[in-house]
Parts: C-alpha cells; structure tokens; sequence
C-alpha cells in the first residue's frame, strides 16, 4: 500500500514540469555545496533527488529541506545539468502541505501562512501585523527581535496599522476562487 | 531507353533481431516478388554474410538477374559489400540499389504494421528506380604522393613523421612559430610519469629534420580545394621578419630586443617574453619571430632594429610580407587538436579574481623545469604552498559550458596531485565527481595516488573565494559538499587548480568549412563511422588525428595519428584512385547552349563548345553535386545515377 | 520620464528607501507612478503555498499595470522583482497557466494578454542614464567612505538579465556614474538569509557576518543595498556585532550623497547602524 | 476518414547532412512517425522542382526537403542553391491548389539525430492538420 502511494508521489513529481529533470542528476552535489542553508537541511537537494529517485518520496516531502531553502537560486544558477532546482523546492513544498506531510518541527510553512493571511486580509503585508500573527505561534522569535523592534518603531520603521488595498475583500475571493481555500496550519 | 529487360533479385534482410521482428520480413519479401521486371525476392538472417553475399551471386547467374536491390541497413553501411558482390557475379556495381530499412523502419518505428508498411515502399522505390539503372563507367586517375598534416601538435607530428617514414612527401602546417603543441608545455605525462620533453623533444627533431618532411610553421592553410588524390592547398606564411636560411637561432636577438614585457602565451601568462622570441628553448625550428603587435619598430614605428644591430648572420628581414604556397597533395590529414576551457566564465572559480587560483595548463608550467619557476611548485608570494585544492570538470560534464566530459581531466588531476605531494609536501584536496581512469594502468595509478594521502572528496565545488573563516589558515575557501557524507566542506586552502576540460581549436570551424568535413554539436569533427572508420572523414582522402576528433589522451593521440597515417599512406601506395561514377553529363543533342550550366557549377567543371554551341562536362572536375541538372531548362544535365528517370521511379514507387 | 512602479509592502517602512528615492528621482527626473491599488506580490511565501495563487497575486498585478497604460513594471525589491519575473516566465510559458488565471481575474473584470517586463530602478537608471538629467557635479561623497556594493541574491539570479549572476557589476557601473568607486569584494550575492532570519536568526547570522567580514577585510566601510530585506537583514543582523560595525544604506541614499542632496531628505536618521560611524 | 488518416510524405535529403543525420536517428532508436518516405540526394542542389510538384500531383500528403545547414554544403553551396529554387514554388503549388505548407526545407546537419526526429514529427503534425492532399479528393470526385 505504502509502495504504491511512493509510486504515486513519485510519478507525480518527475512527471512535472520542473521535476522530469530530476532525471537527469549527476548527483555532483553542487545545489548542496553551494545551498547557504545546507548545514541546517536534513538531507541537500542532491540527497532529496536522490531520495525521490529511489522511492523514498515521503520521506522526502515530510524532510525540511525544501522549507529551509531561502530561493537564492544559486544552485540553479550553477547546476551543471540546468536542474531547475530553485522551482522543484516551491514543487516539494507545495505537494508537502498539499498532502499534509510538512514537517512539524519548522517554522517557516507557519510564517508562510501568517503572510498568507495578511494578504487574505488586506491584499499587503505589514511587518508588525505578520510578526504578531507568526508570534501568537513563536512567541520566543517575536521576542527575540523586540529590542531590535524598539528601535525601528523609534526610527519611524515600524508601521502597525494595516494599510488596506482598495479591493482587498475582491481580491481575497480571487485567491478563494483559485481554489486553494485557505489551509489549517 | 534500356535495351535490356530488367530482371530484378530483392533481398530483404532479418539483421538478426534488428530488422525482422518489427518489419515482417516475409511480407515484404513476398510483396517485393510482386512488383514488376521481379524474378527473385528472398529474406534471410544476415545479408552481409557470407552466405547472403553468396545468395545474390548464385542468384544472378541462375535466374540470370541483370539488377539487384538489398533491402537492409544504410547504405552508408554497406553498398560498398553488396556492390562488391554484384561485381563478383559479372553483374555492374551501379546496377544495385539499397532499400534502408533498418535506420528508417525498424529501428524508429514502435508499431510493426506502420513499419513494414513503410519497408515495402522503400522496396518498392528501390525496385522502380533500379529498372533505370544503367553500367556505369569510371577511369583509374594518378595520385599526387604528397601528404599535407595540418597541426604541428604530437598528433601533427607523429603522423607527419608516420606518412614520411613510409617514403611520402609531407607538408606539416603549424600557426605557431614551432611545432609541439600542448603536449609541449608538460613536464610528466601520465599514468608513468615519464618526462614528456624526454619523448616530445626527440619527434619535433625528427620531424624538423626528416629529409621528406617540410616543416611550414608560422603559417596557415586558407584554402583546399580538389578531390581524393589531387588536392590542392594554398598555405599562408605569416612574416616571421627573420630569414629562416640566415638565422642560426642563437638567440642574441631574443636577449637584446628592449621589450621585455609582453604575457608569454606558452607560459600561459605566467612569464613575459620578449617582441622577437621563441616561444620555448626546444622550439623546433630554432628560429624565432618577430610579434609585429608589441615590436617597438613594427608596431609603434619607433627607431629600434636592436635585433638587427646584434644579428652576425644578418637574418633580421623587417621587409618580410606575408606568402603565399600552392601545394599539390594527394592526402590531408587534419590534426588541429584543441584549446583548453577559459575558465573565466565560471565566476564562482574566481579565476582571473584571486591570484592563486590556476589554471591546469598554469599549472604543467609552474611544475615545468623549464617554466616560470623552475619547476618550483610556489606560489605567487615564492612560498610553498600547504594546502591545495583541485577541482576536476571545470567546464566539462556542464550544460552551461561543454556538455562532454573532457576524458583527460580526471588522470592529469591525479598526476597533479602526486606531483604536489612529492615536490611541496602539501595537503592535496581533489575533488571530483566520478572519477574516471579507464585505461591500461589508470586505475592502478589512481589507487597510488590514494595511497600518497591525496584526499579525494566526491563532489563539485560549488565556489571558491576569498572569504575566509579563519585568515591564518589560507588564502581562499573551497566550498562543496562532500556527496559521500552528505555534509558541506568549508575548506580553507592556499592555491587551486583548475582542471579545465578541452574544446576544439580556435579556427577549427574554418578548416572543416575548407576541407568539406563536418563538425557535431560541439564542434569536434566527426569521422566517417564511429568504429569502423574512425579516422576516415566522408570526404575521401581526407583524415583526422587527435583531439580535432574529439578529447584524448597522448596514448590515443599517437595510435590515431598513425592511422590516419597509415590511411593516406595505403591511398598514396595504391598510386591511382577510380573516378566517381556518380558525375554529371549534359546531352549534347538536348543541349541548347543557354549556359545557365556554367553559372551554377560550383567547380568550373562546365565548358562551352562553341564549335558545337553546346556546355560540356569535364569529368575529372566535376563532383555530381546535380546543380546543373537541377538547373537546365531542357534536361539535357543529367547526374549519372540521380538523373530524372531515376528520382521519378523512385518517387512514384513510394506513391503507386 | 514616467515609469509603472510597484514599491511593494515593505518600502513604505523601510529604512529611507522611499525618502531617497523620491529625492534621487525628483533630481534625476524619474516619476515613478504607482500603479493603482497595487497589492502584495506574494513573495517566496505565496509560491512556497499554491502556485495558483501566487499567479493569481502577480496577475493581478501585471494585469493593473497593463491596463493603465504601463509597458514595463520599475521595482525597487529584490524579492518582489523575483516574484514577479518568475511569474512572468510562468504565464509566458504555459498559456495554461495564463488562462486559468484569466479565468480567475474575470471576476473583478481583469484580463492579462502577457506580462509586462520586470526591471529594478537600479537597471532602469543604468539604461536609460542618457536620457535623464544626470547631475555633471564632482561626487560629494567624503573620500574616507569606501562603498561596497551587496547586490543580494534575487536580483541577478537566475533570471540572466544582469550579465555575470555571481559576480555582478551593474551596482559598480551605476555608482561610478555618480563618481563613486566602489570596493571590489566577494560577498556581493551572498544569499543575507531573507525571511529566513524572523524564524532562524541564529543560522541567517553566520550569513551577515560572513557577508560583513567580506566586505571589511576588503576595505569597506559603507555598504548599500538595493533590496528592503536585505538591508534590514545586513542592519538589524550587527546589532549583536561589538565595535566594526558597517552602516547599511540603500543605493539611492548613497547616489543622493554622492549628487549632494541633503542628508535629511535622505531618511539616513533611519539606519540603525548610524552614518557617524564613519564621520557623517 | 479522417481518423484514420497516414499522410504520406516525401523527404528529399542530401547524402551528407540530413541522411547521415536520419541514419543517426536510427540507431540512436528516436522514434518519429512513420509516414516518412527518404529519397537519398547526393544533394539539395540537385533538386528539380519538378519533383515536388510530381509528388504532390502523384498524391504525396507533404514534401520535405533536408539539407546542410548554410556553409556546411559539401558541395560548397547546393543548399543555397535550393533554397532559392524552392523560395519561388509557393506560388506555384497554390495555383495548382496545393497549400504551401506541404513544402518544407529545413537545414538538418549531419550530427543532429534527434533534430531530424523532431522536424519529421513536426512536418507531420503540420500535414495532419492540413489533412489529405486535396488532388486525390478531386481523383476520387
């Protein structure tokens, strides 16, 4: 059963646009070595191919490699095989909450989420209103930045009154209409 | 228009499990025993057996066939054995077809009906066009005993010195003011690291001093044009501005000229030479040149003529203009080898940024005896180096650079590694990603190198720079990820080497253009078969030696340069080659002397008789390239095997 | 010259952006023209979520722009200029994609034939440098101030519209137009950690010191962005640094400096990393 | 009918680019449809006009022509020398009914294998569209 549900997320991987050239990796390990954020990763991108090459798919979607990647695009600039690496991490990530398989233990699908709802809100993003949503969730973070906060907020940095786009409540039914109704996380 | 009634034998070939279960062999067979003017129509495993061979030529003298169609392989495969085996059985060569449905049918076809659909008709257009097909005649034409070598590299010379050993005539071209090449600049050679002069130096003499070899360096072939056996070249001598006769290379000129200062290219730019030099102490010939872009005289008309102040034998000659040869050759071997990559592009390398970042050519100098350093392995500072970092497939095995792997890089990496080992003690760091050494003692050289405590990491790298964490412990960092661990290095080292990958020559374009060869995606030229004719170009008489063919290592080098060798030699030996039968004539009866003919032929091959008022075909120029036929208003121009009759059967068949 | 201009959520609050672009283009003769009712681009967290939406937020945005009149969108962030092109790139290529989002748009009466360009001010002021009144003054910048150009990652990457993406120059190019000659070092797109930093300060901080240490050992003193999130990164990221710190601006104060406009229009009261480090 | 539709399509290539390039498609086994007949040219240069108003009118569905990319020629222009020719049937095969997309002439060199698979799948896709060759509906009217 669990063999075939891995066939399937695999198919499903390599057959899209960006995945298909998954086939094509040397494994020569540059996406890693160049990655800023590698060291925190569970596996580099060349691991994860590999993993989705083998059959370990869920696996792969549930590692947190995809949501430590800051799309610096370095290792897509670089791949020696034009992988486009960058696009197949936005893929991962996408089919991970999709299947909800992202990993508990990283922060980022919540901030993510936060800057969705702001946007679902007011059609922009204020930093004081994002920090206060992905606050509620980690506080020590919010914390961690309030000295630094202070200071912004005295140099004028800060704004903490949400500045509304005109056709906020149209543009929140496009995004519903998009049919990603928005998702618990 | 024949006199004859066709009597047409149709073979259809199984090749094995190539053709047979996707083409239904039979049917066709049996399909081709129902088309008009055919006697015989047999299938059977291998055609080009034996026995196949054998069938057509029992066949023809039983059912008294006068044509014959092969359905098979390409004819680019073998027309030349099936045309053989017509000849046997007393039949014409030309009275033969091939229908190729191996390279068209079975091999690109999924669906077996749509596939044998498609072998019938190629039968059935074999057969209509073979009916018009007519004995052919061809004359035996002398061979020029000439052989023209174009590259001075160890390809250049060892098939120059090959082809000269067997009693030919050889011109070697070189655009460089000595012949050597790359392998020139080496100072050890792999997988036995003997020393490369001690092998090199020793053919450039031979070659500079073969009684049938002459030497044509500074200069460059700007046209060849001509056919197997009668080549004609025209060479262009660049002035070197020193009387080769006079010069008795001793060199004074080089000490005295004032400019002292421009980059050395044989020194890869890590020395500067003088305005009138010789690019190395071995340079064969010994006479050097005079770079008219940095001669204060040539270049910036200054009052100068130092060189020719101190010259004894009086060789300096400022008034050299270019020259130009004409040689007549019956043979061209092309050995035009390669460039290295320019590794510039690759910003993350930081080559051209920091200055301990070399290149693997820097590097065969910096190790040289005879180069920069003495062979002292140093840095620019004149220190050693602790740690060193060479990175394999810089622009090699990258679709953003040269998609092929470059085949050398992997072992002269390896070769690198042990020579910093054994001169400077130094930590080596070499990173790879599939480490290649198939060849006799490669592997084994590999597995010395590891046991020399080279640290060889599984991974590209993915930057150099020179950020370091810790500035005590080496200028630069290399960072990559060790692939076989799964964790990122951060390495922090002293010098990096580039192990650059190989491309085809600059200009290297140009010669294919000149000698009618072709060149892949990449720019290498292509042979005329990948195995059974390696060395071969489709234009007859014209071979290739070495990297111009694609990345190689010395081993292969030589061994392909002495058969490109042997080939021209056997086609020289053979002393007359048979004409093409394949030409064009023109009707003089049809004719109505309008002479479009003669402004389209690509060759002069066309004449007017203005006795006659009618365009005649000389058929020792003309090549069959069918302008003129296309062309002529009244079909009189007919190219012998490709006249109107001929392509209209064939089209036909296909649409009946 | 009138250009379509998206400034993106984090402009408005960022440290003198918005100041020293409106004085550096009210002296250059720019008019950056909003286009109306713009809204957030999405950034890397709408396309880490649902690409439908992501195309959705950028549709919108390229379909307002085309529909008052704009032949190209002027950025002035690295993340919204990625978003954006990536999007562009997307909805080119697949005519798909391009409409389901019409689809979507039908709703508020929008319709998108095909993506605008995408360019940063910074490209903008480069090519179209001629045509503006380029101040012919000598550079008021202090000697003492030794400019480091940080370009960050998504502006040079992967689009290959700024020539040399590990290495950049374009930043070089334009300061030495205004008579600045920047530092040459090797920390210019270093990846700062981007929103990475709210949730992994401590991981984004070996980024901005390595970038710092690069910029130092190079000489620099003055480092200027041309991205929000970069320079609050690289800012905020040495407050915890003890005595080398490098004040952090934006390109367009460091041009404003360097044209002689006074500091105060500049929004330079903003930085954290205070200018008086370095004697202004 | 329509359905069941195999156009037939005449190639007229070179000896030295294009069909050294189908020989490469071959046995690097691309697959392209098989509706494809090669007629082997020694080159472009060679090519009457004729022939392809003949295949047309004979009920040919397309005629493709394949040759050296320019500068490639082994006869130094017998490319150039086609595409010139065939620049002006256009008109002609419209005034014979025939639309001028069953033409083509593409530069195939000798190397590019899976360059030949792709133009031969396109042509045929092109011809698919156009549907039969309108001479053998008027045969069969």
């Amino acid at each position: 059963m669990k063999a075939e549900t891995e066939a399937k997320l695999q198919a499903e991987i390599l057959e899209s646009e960006p995945g298909r050239a998954i086939l094509t990796c040397i494994q020569c390990g540059t996406c890693s070595g160049s990655c800023p954020l590698a060291e925190a990763m569970d596996h580099g991108p060349r691991a994860v191919f590999a993993m989705i090459r083998d059959g370990q798919v869920e696996a792969a979607l549930a590692s947190n490699t995809a949501w430590y990647c800051v799309s610096c695009y370095q290792c897509m600039v670089q791949c020696p095989q034009q992988i486009p690496i960058t696009d197949i991490m936005y893929l991962l990530k996408q089919m991970s909450l999709d299947r909800g398989l992202a990993p508990g233990d990283n922060k980022m699908p919540d901030l993510y989420a936060a800057f969705e709802r702001q946007v679902r809100l007011f059609g922009k993003v204020s930093e004081a209103l994002l920090m206060a949503d992905y606050g509620l969730k980690h506080p020590l973070d919010v914390m961690a930045s309030t000295p630094a906060a202070v200071k912004l907020l005295a140099r004028g940095r800060l704004h903490l009154l949400p500045r509304k786009i005109a056709a906020a409540q149209r543009l929140r039914a496009l995004l519903e209409a998009a049919g990603q109704k928005e998702r618990a996380s | 228009m024949n006199k004859e009634i066709p009597r047409i034998g149709v073979y259809v070939c199984h090749c094995g499990m190539n053709i047979a279960p996707r083409v239904d062999v039979e049917q066709v067979a049996e399909f081709a025993s129902r088309l008009d003017h055919v006697v015989v129509a047999r299938d059977y495993k291998f055609m080009c057996s034996n026995p196949g061979q054998e069938l057509i030529v029992e066949d023809i003298k039983a059912h008294n066939l006068n044509r014959v169609v092969v359905a098979s392989c390409s004819p680019r495969m073998h027309e030349a054995t099936f045309r053989k085996a017509c000849r046997k059985a007393g039949l014409s060569p030309y009275n033969f077809q091939m229908a190729n449905i191996r390279e068209q049918a079975s091999w690109v076809t999924d669906d077996s009906r749509l596939a044998t659909a498609k072998a019938k008709d190629l039968v059935a257009a074999a057969v209509g066009r073979v009916a018009f097909h007519r004995p052919l005649q061809t004359r035996r034409v002398e061979v020029n005993k000439s052989v023209l070598v174009i590259g001075g590299g160890i390809a250049g010379i060892q098939a120059a010195i090959s082809a000269a050993d067997a009693g030919y005539k050889v011109y070697l071209v070189e655009r460089e003011p000595s012949i050597g090449g790359h392998m020139a600049k080496f100072d050890k050679t792999f997988p036995t690291l003997d020393c490369a002069a001690c092998i090199m130096t020793p053919k450039m003499v031979i070659a500079g001093q073969h009684e049938n070899i002459e030497l044509l360096t500074y200069s460059e072939v700007v046209g060849l044009e001509g056919f197997v056996g009668n080549y004609k070249a025209r060479i262009l001598k660049k002035p070197r501005y020193v009387d080769e006769d006079k010069c008795t290379g001793c060199g004074t000129c080089m000490e005295k000229c004032p400019t002292r200062r421009v980059p050395s290219g044989f020194e890869e730019g890590l020395a500067f030479r003088p305005a009138i030099y010789s690019p190395f102490p071995q340079a064969v010939p010994k006479t050097p040149v005079i770079d008219a872009e940095h001669c204060r005289l040539l270049a910036k008309n200054k009052r100068c003529g130092v060189c020719a102040k101190f010259c004894e034998a009086d060789a300096i000659d400022f008034d050299q203009k270019p020259q130009y040869l004409d040689l007549t050759v019956g043979a061209v071997i092309v050995a035009t080898g390669f460039a290295a990559f320019d590794p510039s592009s690759m910003v993350q390398y930081g080559y051209g940024i920091y200055p301990e970042v070399y290149t693997s050519l820097q590097f065969e100098r910096l190790n040289n005896a005879t180069g920069p350093t003495a062979g002292q392995i140093v840095m620019k500072n004149g220190q050693v180096p602790r740690k060193v970092a060479i990175i394999h497939c810089v622009g090699s095995r990258d679709r953003n650079h040269l998609p092929y792997c470059s085949r050398v890089c992997c072992m002269y990496s390896l070769k690198f590694a042990h020579l910093v080992r054994e001169k400077t003690g130094a930590e080596v760091w070499s990173f790879y990603i599939d480490m290649r050494s198939p060849g006799k003692l490669y592997e084994e050289f590999y597995n010395r190198v590891q046991a020399e405590g080279v640290h060889a990491v599984r991974g590209k790298v993915a930057m150099v720079t020179d950020i370091v964490d810790d500035p005590g412990r080496g200028s630069l960092t290399v960072v990559a990820e060790n692939t076989l661990t799964g964790r990122n290095l951060r390495l922090p080292v002293d010098m990096v080497i580039l192990s650059v990958g190989l491309q085809p020559a600059e200009g290297a374009g140009e010669v294919a253009r000149m000698a009618g060869i072709s060149a892949d995606g990449d720019g290498w030229f292509t042979e005329l078969h990948a195995k059974l004719a390696p060395v071969n170009t489709p234009t007859a008489g014209i071979f290739l030696a070495g990297c111009c063919q694609g990345p190689k290592d010395i081993p292969d080098t030589v061994a392909q340069a002495m058969a490109a060798a042997g080939q021209a030699t056997a086609l020289l030996a053979a002393g007359t080659v048979e004409t093409r039968a394949e030409i064009s004539s023109i009707d003089p009866d049809i004719c109505s002397g309008c002479k479009s003919c003669l402004q389209v032929c690509p060759y002069n091959a066309i004449y007017f008789d203005e006795g006659r008022q009618v365009a005649v075909v000389n058929d020792a120029l003309c090549q069959g390239c069918g302008s003129c036929s296309a062309t002529c208003p009244s079909s009189a121009a007919a190219v012998a095997q490709f006249n109107d009759s001929q392509v209209m059967a064939e089209i036909d068949a296909i649409l009946a | 010259m009138i250009y379509g201009f998206f400034p993106g959520c984090a402009y408005q609050a960022a440290a003198g952006y918005k100041e020293s672009v409106d004085a550096v283009c009210g002296l250059l003769g720019i008019e950056l023209r909003e286009i109306e009712d713009w809204n957030c681009c999405g950034a890397t967290a709408a396309f880490s979520r649902s690409q439908k939406e992501a195309l959705v937020l950028t549709g919108r945005l390229f379909a307002l722009a085309a529909r008052q009149g704009f032949e190209e969108i002027v950025t002035v962030c690295n993340a919204c200029y990625s978003t954006l092109k990536k999007a562009a790139k997307l909805l080119d290529g697949q005519p798909a994609l391009l409409e389901q989002v019409n689809r979507v748009m039908a709703a508020e009466g929008l319709l998108l034939e095909h993506p605008l360009p995408v360019k940063h001010l910074l490209e903008v002021m480069l090519r179209d440098r001629s045509r503006l009144s380029w101040p012919r003054g000598e550079c008021r910048l202090p000697e003492q101030v030794k400019v480091a150009a940080y370009y960050g990652c998504q502006l040079t990457r992967p689009w290959q519209d700024v020539p040399r993406a590990l290495r950049p120059d374009i930043l070089e190019s334009l300061l030495e137009a205004a008579g600045i000659e920047a530092v040459d070092h090797s920390a210019r797109t270093l990846c700062c950690g981007a929103s990475h930093a709210v949730a992994y300060s401590g991981r984004c901080q070996v980024l901005i010191d390595r970038i710092i240490n690069g910029i130092r050992a190079k000489g620099g003193n003055l480092v200027t962005t041309v991205c929000p999130l970069c320079q609050f990164n690289l800012d905020q990221g040495q407050q915890g640094r003890a005595g080398d710190k490098v004040p952090v601006t934006y390109f367009t104060q460091v041009l404003g400096l360097a044209f002689g406009l006074p500091p105060e229009k500049l929004g330079l009261k903003k930085l954290l990393v205070p200018l008086k480090r370095i004697g202004l | 009918m329509e359905a069941s539709f195999e156009p037939k399509i005449i190639a007229l290539v070179c000896n030295w680019c294009t069909y050294t390039a189908a020989d490469l498609a071959g046995t690097s086994r691309l697959k392209y449809p098989a509706n494809v007949r090669l007629v082997r040219l020694m080159c472009t240069g060679m090519i009457d006009v004729k022939y392809v108003i003949k295949a047309l009118l004979d009920g040919a569905d397309g005629v493709f022509i394949g040759g050296c990319h320019p500068g490639d020629c082994h006869y130094i222009n017998g490319n150039l020398k086609a595409r010139k020719r065939i620049q002006g049937v256009g008109s002609i095969l419209e005034s014979f009914g025939f639309e001028p997309q069953r033409l083509a002439l593409r530069w195939i060199g000798a190397s590019e294998g899976p360059e030949f698979a792709h133009h031969m799948t396109e042509f045929v896709n092109t011809i698919m569209q156009l549907g039969p060759n309108p001479s053998k509906a008027r045969m069969i009217l």
